[in-house]
């Protein structure tokens, strides 16, 4: 399985990462998932959106969940990409690609992998709303509740 | 001596992202956590002491049973709200 | 929900149909599926592929899909492209992609979309193999199975 | 006159991918293919009355007992295989 894991400010190109995850000749499927900035959150208006993480823990983290993804299914190629510093609503914040040589494992390994990046990955979003103000973003309870199917 | 790090709203909070601290034996999480609440006061008791506040050491998840000791990186976090 | 529907030889760029997909300013979860050909089957090294389809009945079976997609997880945008005609293993041959709020509902009708296409749309296979030889690709029965987990 | 179309195996099979068929009266897919197999013989048994055979009237999947009317579209075709 070859994985990568990218933690930067810059812009992905989707197509770009599918062609990569697809590049085995034993590869038949690509999931993706893309993570994307809303414009409102919690009833107010958002009109920007900083990013924190703390280096070198981020990629552990994802790393170790790629990895326990791995053992779960037969996969080919994993990359991780999340975007951290300053974005603006529309932006794409993370993309999660998984190729496999069937759908059923590249589909369960990307959702599993965005799971656990939820809850465990040290990222944190501040939000500055429409009329200056600015606040951290508070944990949803439902994404530690969706870690309860993957339990074996 | 071991480093603290501090991230998002406990960051904020402390007016602080890193600290040294000098460790004269090992220690745990929890006795980490009561001496810096015991020398920082109250903004540090409410970073620290939050049911949900998250330790990492050596970027691995601990609890409040585990060791700490010298020369080792330990961070304390809020629930991480990424992705 | 807004849907689109293609069929056609010509490829697809990911990118572009992420982009599209996520256009919803309340749009903050993209999953996607892209099928891959792959250069063996069965146990046969495949030189090139021949895609079929009944014109017409196609599209009709896909929006039927989607729309009982739709009424399943709250959608906000849903894009299947399926490539006709002769493909040369490594290409792209599907893409499915739903814009939805949340995560969930989006992994969710991605799969429930590629599970219903693999069974009811008219499409069939044609593989050339290395010596020459062609032969139709018969259906899996994996395939008729994984329905069953819809079953509501 | 309704328009009878086969796909892919069966299409090769038959040498031919659309047909025109005279209908008297009401019928039922079941009593179409039976028609076309007596006319047709063995290759026409193999593609019309195999267990997995699918057929679509106008366009909508349809089973054996399900009528045909004057000006509809029939389809019989293998498995699907696509995505």
């Amino acid at each position: 399985m070859q994985s990568r894991v990218l933690i930067h400010q810059a812009d992905f190109d989707v197509s770009e990462e599918c062609r990569a995850l697809a590049s085995s000749n034993r590869c038949g499927a690509v999931a993706q998932f893309v993570g994307v900035m809303r414009d409102y959150n919690e009833g107010d208006n958002v009109v920007a959106m900083e990013l924190e993480h703390y280096p070198g823990m981020t990629e552990r983290s994802i790393e170790s969940i790629i990895e326990r993804a791995n053992t779960r299914w037969p996969l080919l190629s994993v990359t991780v990409i999340h975007r951290v510093g300053k974005l603006l609503p529309g932006a794409q914040i993370v993309f999660v690609g998984v190729g496999a040589m069937h759908r059923h494992a590249a589909f369960a390994a990307c959702e599993f992998i965005m799971d656990y990046l939820k809850t465990e990955a040290p990222f944190w979003k501040k939000e500055k709303k429409s009329d200056g103000s600015e606040r951290w973003v508070d944990a949803r309870v439902s994404d530690a509740e969706s870690l309860g199917r993957w339990a074996e | 001596m071991i480093k603290v790090l501090f991230f998002a709203k406990y960051r904020e909070l402390l007016g602080l992202g890193q600290m040294t601290v000098e460790l004269h034996s090992t220690t745990t999480v929890a006795d980490l956590k009561n001496r810096l609440v015991k020398e920082g006061g109250d903004h540090w008791a409410q970073a620290l002491l939050a049911d949900n506040t998250l330790c990492a050491v050596n970027q691995t998840i601990a609890h409040d049973g585990d060791a700490i000791a010298d020369g080792d990186e330990v961070a304390f976090y809020p629930p991480v709200t990424g992705g």
